[in-house]
């Protein structure tokens, strides 16, 4: 396995040029998530508006794939109905968890099928999630507030 | 370069060097600060332990017990040479954390009258460029006791700052607990002057050696220290061992911490009384198999040589800041001068992150470690999150550095060149 | 006798039944109450990690750290697996000792209005038959805490004596703590009424299953209990490991005890946080080796069969029961009916001190255990002053309880006879 | 080795029929010791004349080993000025702590010699000096009271 077929083309872009990485104020929950492991951290904004997830905007320090996947996770779910949002964060758990037996659906979860050759590495599948628990977190917290 | 020791013939007596890493790569262990191989002897040694020997040391009265007896006691011993220290001054622990959490524990059972009690008003001194392991527990027992704790505060180039030395460890200090080497830095920190500043309030020292014991000769008559911890882990032993050395007169003063079988004198219903050390801090049937590993791993390093151990890391330490120092973006997080530093190299590269970098090298096979190194506030006080960690041992060569340094410049290509061009790697 | 194992098969697992005792006679071990021996099968898992992926768990970004994390994780679950429980309750520890060691130093952490706070007025139980590692601990809990420790008595012939049980665990009691089957007297305690009892008042259920888990199945739900502890060398597991279990919802709201490396959240100089469990109770590198031994031997008897390990060692029970009591002169230290009652024997021989017929038999290779086998006060309690121990295991049959009896007679004959005679030996 | 090399005929003489197995009233000093291990223990009362061991008597369980070694040290001390028993005391634990390799001296430790076998059986060799070292304890509380 080369560097290439588990940091592709997309990861790359999305670390360069990160989405909505940019706290947006008043949010309905925030979220701080570490990766003790490592010292990444990552704060996450949740907006929602009604049962739609209005915006995802995030800050944080960590490595490609983590703030790749954060990226493409704010622009994978913003605008989503919540039930679409959780059964796309779902499948990319899944995806992730998979220890390289899942390539992912790219009908579900977009951009997130780059991700797939990090479940070959165990000690890079939490790097991949800390965006999308801490959506997860969020989006619950934001839940009980309403 | 006349003191380099033989490293293809030393790589023999170690089976894991044999492992192919990612399709067929041969392995570059730059990860030795976390934890060392382990020689065929160390194998062979726990391996007829169980296979000849295995008994429960001290109880039985039979003859498998007397040889597992004699064997648990002769590693003891060899630990004692080692150390320059006595065999009744070495505790077996399961590891440097448990021997850390011994004492903080030991002195937080102490009695009011005890020379180990703590209360509001005393001191603790640590530094800044403690392991989690020589820090919490000691914040723990601060917090427990009331006492305070405090530390010597690290500079920019990742020395210990001293100016302060006689006003932080003070009159109110009572326990002085420091590391020997920076498992993040690789300093060597000036124990000689840390000791007589803290006897000089009489202060107990304690000292963390999990970096220093299996790199280079640690005497502790001659460092005049009280305490000291290691694991045998990092010193080409098992896992499963630590050591605890004190001084006899304060191990038989101190409040036992595990308690259970084999360490009492007398037992009834209500109360216990304790046998003196080490069996005192030694409940329960000991890590036999662990301790009688860990002795001939003692035996495997004396007989390459400690003095050489030193010099050819030292060689192998010079020449690795040389080229580390050569790559643009990278920036070295520790002392780049080679004098009182070891071979434990922290570093940071422009536009990677360290999880990246590690990843890119382990792809070469080549092992380092990422991340904060279990000295998290270390980190803050640098002002780095994580750094890349590339730490070497005696078994380690020239061509194991000139693979790290390729595989950072590879990296550095990867994900810093223009995409187009990465995709041809 | 359908119940019987393969033995001469099984001997063949353990590569010591090949050693030769005292001038070349076979060794006939009965003293695996205090420690068993290990199957090669153990033994190869153990060589393995060391050789083929050796490398400090859950932190290094390399394939040897993620190889050795996997290996150690697969460990954690095929324990849970065995005793009924989830990956995420159990702890691995050095042994038994610390188990019992972690849970009363982590309750005697706790703040006050945590459940597991102790102070005047708050009762331990224990009974009179435990093993000094679950009674020390919880004496000195009590003193720290000014709790109350409290014990069920022992009948005559062995048994707990359970007429006061609802005086003895009464409404004050926060903690039970009791042994499943006592290692000096072979009796299995009645642990679902004992629970019971516990449940009503509200106490925490903490069981000492040193001597049950390795000879039959134990299964913590089914049983109700709230932490359990044992030690895999008794287990054919390496030295140097043991577990907790407990259940997750009050891992979680425990305190820590080891405080270090890798189980923590976040670490500044003055205060840290921690991780759940079992990182939250494993600080510092882990025994690794020994955890995946463990896992291996738990393999190896889930392979035999708990249910018929279990049958074996009751047919090798009834028997030797019989044949013991059929001595002239010797007194079984324990129950005589072989329901509820491991294959554990203690006994004394009239005008044989113990520690003499000790060394009669290890005279004939047979290796058993003399003294007070760290439970004094229940030597206290049963009037004598010391009793030599026989304790099988599923690798012992009929031929070894044969060996043992033979030697006896033979010792009363030396030590009892008329010296003339004896002289002729 | 045969049960009766380590068993010599003196030693279970001794244990059958012990020596000064009797605590005499108002000693000099008196001691207690155990052998943790086991639970034995031995009770000793010293009485000394001037610069002579006047008595020793004792009482104690233990086995045949502590039993019979207790028996014959307190009749080769007895009645010997202490510098002498002292020179026996200190050659019969080098022959006991010896692994075998000494045999003993008749003219100095008596009938201690039948104990050197003792000394290959490392678990028996607290059993074969709990009665000396009560003596030497006892010793040396009896002179500091001079
Ligand atoms: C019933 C019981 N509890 C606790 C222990 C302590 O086990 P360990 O010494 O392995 O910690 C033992 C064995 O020695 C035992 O038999
Ligand atoms: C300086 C230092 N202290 C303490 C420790 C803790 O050692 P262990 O995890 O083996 O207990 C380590 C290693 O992890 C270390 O490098």
């Amino acid at each position: 396995m080369n560097l290439d077929s588990l940091y592709q083309e997309v990861i790359l872009d999305h670390y360069k040029n990160p989405l909505n990485k940019e706290l947006l104020p008043n949010p309905i929950a925030q979220v701080t998530h570490l990766n003790t492991s490592c010292g990444d951290e990552i704060v996450l904004n949740l907006h929602l508006n009604g049962e739609i997830v209005e915006h995802i905007t995030w800050d944080g320090i960590g490595c490609s794939i983590s703030q790749a996947s954060t990226s493409v996770m704010s622009d994978l779910l913003t605008g989503k109905p919540i039930d679409e949002a959780l059964v796309i964060l779902n499948s990319f758990v899944e995806v992730i968890q998979s220890k390289g037996k899942l390539s992912g659906d790219d009908e579900i979860i977009g951009d997130g099928v780059a991700f797939a050759g990090v479940s070959k590495f165990p000690a890079r599948v939490k790097c991949a999630l800390i965006g999308w628990m801490a959506f997860k977190d969020a989006l619950s917290q934001g839940l009980s507030k309403k | 370069m006349s003191g380099l020791l033989d490293v293809a013939a030393i790589k023999r007596d170690f089976p894991i060097f044999n492992r192919r890493i990612r399709d067929g790569q041969r392995l570059i262990y730059l990860d030795s600060g976390a934890t060392s191989h382990k020689p065929r002897v160390v194998l062979d040694a726990e391996r007829d332990f169980y296979e000849n020997h295995n008994s429960a040391v001290h109880r039985g009265a039979h003859q498998l017990a007397e040889e597992a007896t004699e064997l648990f006691e002769d590693a003891r011993l060899e630990l004692a040479r080692f150390l320059n220290g006595e065999g009744c001054e070495v505790v077996f622990t399961k590891s440097a954390t448990e021997s850390l959490n011994l004492l903080a524990y030991s002195f937080g059972n102490s009695r009011k009258a005890s020379r180990f009690h703590l209360s509001p008003g005393d001191r603790i001194v640590v530094t800044e460029m403690e392991h989690h392991a020589n820090l919490i527990p000691w914040q723990q027992l601060a917090a427990r006791t009331g006492a305070e704790l405090t530390w010597l505060p690290v500079t920019a180039d990742g020395r210990l700052d001293l100016s302060d030395l006689n006003s932080i460890i003070n009159a109110k200090t009572k326990i002085v607990a420091i590391t020997h080497q920076s498992n993040v830095l690789g300093t060597i920190n000036p124990i000689k002057q840390l000791v007589a500043a803290a006897k000089q309030v009489g202060a107990l020292f304690i000292l963390d050696a999990c970096q220093s014991v299996p790199h280079f000769k640690v005497d502790v008559k001659d460092l005049d220290i009280d305490f000291l911890a290691f694991s045998g882990h990092k010193a080409v032993g098992p896992t499963g061992v630590g050591i605890l050395w004190g001084r006899a007169e304060l191990l038989n003063e101190m409040e036992p911490f595990l308690t259970g079988g084999s360490m009492i004198e007398s037992v009834t219903m209500s109360s216990a009384t304790f046998a003196e050390s080490p069996q005192r801090f030694e409940a329960g049937v000991p890590n036999m198999a662990q301790a009688v590993g860990l002795g001939a791993a003692i035996r495997y390093l004396n007989g390459i040589g400690m003095e050489k151990i030193h010099n050819h890391e030292a060689e192998l330490t010079k020449y690795t800041l040389e080229k580390l120092q050569s790559i643009n973006g990278l920036k070295i997080i520790g002392p780049i001068d080679g004098k009182n530093r070891g071979a434990v190299f922290s570093f940071t590269m422009e536009n990677i992150h360290p999880h990246d970098l590690g990843q890119a090298l382990d792809q070469n096979g080549i092992a380092v470690r990422t991340g904060h190194h279990c000295a998290w506030p270390l980190m803050r006080a640098l002002k780095v999150p994580a750094t890349t960690r590339a730490s070497l041992y005696f078994y380690n060569d020239f061509a194991d550095v000139d693979a790290l340094i390729s595989g950072i410049y590879e990296a550095k290509e990867f994900f810093t060149a223009p995409r187009a061009k990465a995709k041809n790697l």
